[in-house]
């Protein structure tokens, strides 16, 4: 399934965000609780993600609060 | 004049006995938040949103900031109104609550903001419900234009972000006092505790420091400089100091010892 | 650079943890200076001696001083080395102990000091023993001969006595702090709390503050809003702060919002 | 007997610098733990007031703090 | 760097051999405009548009003007874009050529400009073959949008209009001169040629003085006084002086006399 | 306030058109000074006086000035009061006239002159018939010593030589200007025109200026500036300008385009 | 006939512009050059005024040059 | 003969200051006209260099006008 994830085009395999969540975890060992997902402009809460489809050509941005000022 | 005795700041239905907000950038270490926070007895402090960045591992930032802190997370990254209101829609659904900073920024030279897009972004935000402190340029017309937009606060630079130059606008920031009908917070350029002081004796209502906490050698002194200096800096705009004098005028007797 | 735990000011054989000092001028009654000395921390404090005047029916200053603060009699009234001289030995042998701050004016229209004359009762007072703070002109050349002559500290003016303008001979100020031996106290013209604080930023030693206080409307609240401000000063300093920067840098990570 | 007190000449019956000052307190009631005696340019502690005698022509200086900065 | 044998500016199609503009406001005497003009050499004055007073018998201050010096009617009394546009379209069929001081003022207090509103007036002109010169806030974000309106020059303000108080705005005009690709006028709040002079050194292309110059005491003098001063301050801007230096450095060589 | 027709500068029994005094030191090469001096309408000009060095192959620097420029020989070098009145007999008798310019330094880090003992050189010389300008750090009561002591006018420095920091001691110089009985000469420190016509706006006499022409890129034109720049100064001066204003005056009428 | 003159509602026998201008010119001495109508929105030459007739409703503005910086 | 020479003790054959000062010329190839020679703490005029005699333990400055602010 092609999606644009972090605005790259990305093939993957998730059906939910839940697997494509995980999956980026032990792949680069994210800190999960810090996440904020958003799924076709729309923020999407972890206890969500279970039930949060993916489906071919959906834009799904990572994203995490950093330092600022 | 507040009454000195209960004298805090009310911003959205939250009130604050610190008028010094910090921020979240530039500490050389995440651990460093928490300990200068207490030690300068800020209340409100910034953070920022961006795309998960694989290369880095540090844990969620929002761990090291305590619940009795207000989280105002900015708009920092976005070159449009647009994208400032998703932004802030984004943060607020991600749990961080109604306050929004607004910082629409398009000059990448100087990071001045830009005036007019932010006024846009407010009135969305301020329909929406956010509690809206927006970062600008100095201006009279665009003070009130904000008031009208339903902003909760003005937050007008004291100098480009990050130069720790202090009130280069003084004068105009003066006048915003003067004139603002909503809370004034100094943001932007304040280098040192006596700005920062300065900014509370001119009538400023809070000042938001973060660069200068965070790039000293001692976070965690330099915050609680910055603690002391506000409380110093308002606690004089209370007492009605007395105004500069052309004329000297002694402090002992003028006469002379053992003259008439 | 001095331990950040253990500063404090040595004068004297005194240890003084207050940076502030403050005097028993212009305050509208006596009895708010010792609500002044506790709210502001100050341990050290200025009086002047004077021809007992009939028409005076106020009681003993020195009643209004605690025993925990060092007393500092000025020389204010003479305009001569011997007069300053003499005026210092009746202090001493009226009990009020070896500090002296000198102050020899003879221009009565600003009241600035006169330095050779400043210098000269230094020299004499310094050997008889006395712990001497003379009041001076900014002046690389004669901070010199004051340390030479024996004083224990130089108390350059930041700006003329009474008139709130804060630290206007700044940048001569801070070649003598560069170049100083002894204690450098900024006395005179401070009006607002972040100009002390910027006098303490810059690496001096002590302010001095008294018509900013006597003659705010609530000298109390000043007092300790004073107080609040040279510990801020003094603590930038020791945080080493950075310096001014031209150019802007971002305190928000600059790439922009859901860009890369 | 002829004195200069504070600069001016005065007659005075005192014959000790003590008889001066509680003379002058019972005239102007001031208060005496405040005083500064300075006789012929010499401080006199309170206590010598007693066995301080005055002198004609002799130079009398009534002292005290106040106010300054 | 421009070549200094042959430094003009150029508006429109015009060639300014003065970087002195002047105005027309203010004058005790209409008398006195044609010989400040000759004196202070400015080859550009501000005139403004209003309703016939009947009560005011002064004939036609055009008729005190050289036809040497080139009219800049400006759009004062306007509180909108839609104003400013129809005041610049009535002073052009009036005969007062194409140059136009876009001038929109909604706050009656600091009389400060509205950005915004100029900015829109400044695009709807400049398509109608005016030569645009916007008064404005100094911002920079602004400053790149007047450009891309089609402006002939922006005008940052000094300080608000008629205080006299100089380059209050030094920081934010600094980077305006750096950033624009149009020439900049410093204009409003210029009260001495000193601070002409500055804005000149620090690169500005011209000034627009009036206040101060029309209510001195001698205002021929004061004009020829402003012309010295933008002269002496652009020549110092292209002869390249050096930066300002934190050491001294002696002028006579540093040896001793009859030492070595 | 002066003849504004007549207005010059008398020194000695000199009369000076110009008030702007310049100095010979630092020039890339000898040749320039000639034409700075016509540049600049520079009637005064210091040399200093150094033991011959054989290294040294240029030929008499006072072949380069023109008879019709007074010389200024300065006392540089000397540490002392003997040693500036050693010097400025040799420089009388070598031919150099009865102007002297007294420069006594013993502070070498930031070149700062020794008041006391200028004060002992002015006295000295000024009783053998020199016509005596002693180089000061800002000082009111030194000022009415110099007087006193037979000074013709008194050279209170701006800032440290060489800095280019302009009138960083401008509150103190102000002062002087106000008491001194004798023309006051702003010397050492003035970095740009605008800062030597601030000095003549606020009423100074004249000013010297050395390194800030010598030094830029183009000291011929560089004189030329300073040249106009005092003269436009001394024009605000003597036409009075208004002062500072708290409050924006418009310059055009206020009432509104086609309103009442 | 009724018009708007300098925005105040005015009853004029005035044909044309000229009319009008003349008659202001005799009433209060203006200087016929120094003025600028506004004629509808539409500034008149003088050289039109003549020709300019004025109608019942019409809006027009008479204006001049004055002192501004 | 010796001789203290700008503050050096020199050896010298001169009889006179302009014996020394012409040496000098050829040997370093100053400028006569800008010389200003001090003999014994008195300035002395190139005209009477002819006639200064020099004696052992004289102190002679030659001194220059230079570039000073």
């Amino acid at each position: 399934m092609k999606i644009s994830l972090n605005g790259k085009n990305t093939e993957t395999q998730s059906r939910t965000l839940m697997d494509l969540v995980t999956g980026l975890i032990t792949d680069q060992g994210l800190d999960l609780k810090s996440l904020v997902v958003e799924h076709n402009l729309k923020v999407v809460p972890s206890v969500a993600w279970e039930k949060a489809l993916i489906q071919d050509g959906d834009t799904i941005e990572l994203l995490s609060f950093v330092g600022g000022g | 004049m507040p009454d000195k005795q209960t004298d805090t700041l009310i911003l959205g239905d939250v009130e604050f006995s610190s008028r010094l907000f910090t921020g979240t950038g530039k500490f050389s270490s995440r651990s460093l938040i928490p300990q200068m926070l207490e030690a300068s007895g800020s209340q409100m402090i910034t953070v920022a949103l961006r795309r998960v960045d694989p290369s880095d591992r540090q844990d969620n930032i929002l761990n090291y900031i305590p619940d009795t802190v207000t989280l105002l997370p900015n708009t920092s990254g976005a070159r449009t109104a647009q994208e400032a209101v998703r932004i802030a829609r984004i943060a607020r659904e991600a749990g961080c609550g109604r306050f929004i900073k607004i910082e629409v920024i398009t000059d990448m030279q100087y990071l001045l903001p830009d005036n007019h897009e932010t006024l846009l972004a407010t009135e969305i935000l301020a329909k929406e419900g956010f509690v809206v402190l927006p970062y600008m340029m100095p201006d009279i017309t665009v003070t009130k234009q904000l008031y009208d937009a339903g902003a909760a606060a003005v937050m007008p630079l004291g100098a480009p972000i990050g130069t720790n130059r202090g009130l280069e606008m003084k004068p105009m920031i003066e006048m915003i006092i003067q004139v603002s009908k909503i809370p004034v917070v100094v943001d932007a350029g304040i280098g040192r505790p006596s700005q920062a002081a300065e900014a509370m004796e001119m009538g400023a209502d809070a000042v938001l420091v973060n660069t200068a906490i965070a790039t000293s050698q001692d976070p965690i002194l330099s915050g609680k400089a910055f603690g002391y200096a506000v409380k110093a800096g308002r606690m004089a705009y209370l007492s009605r100091m007395a105004e500069e004098k052309l004329k000297a005028s002694a402090s002992s007797p003028l006469t002379g010892f053992l003259r008439d």
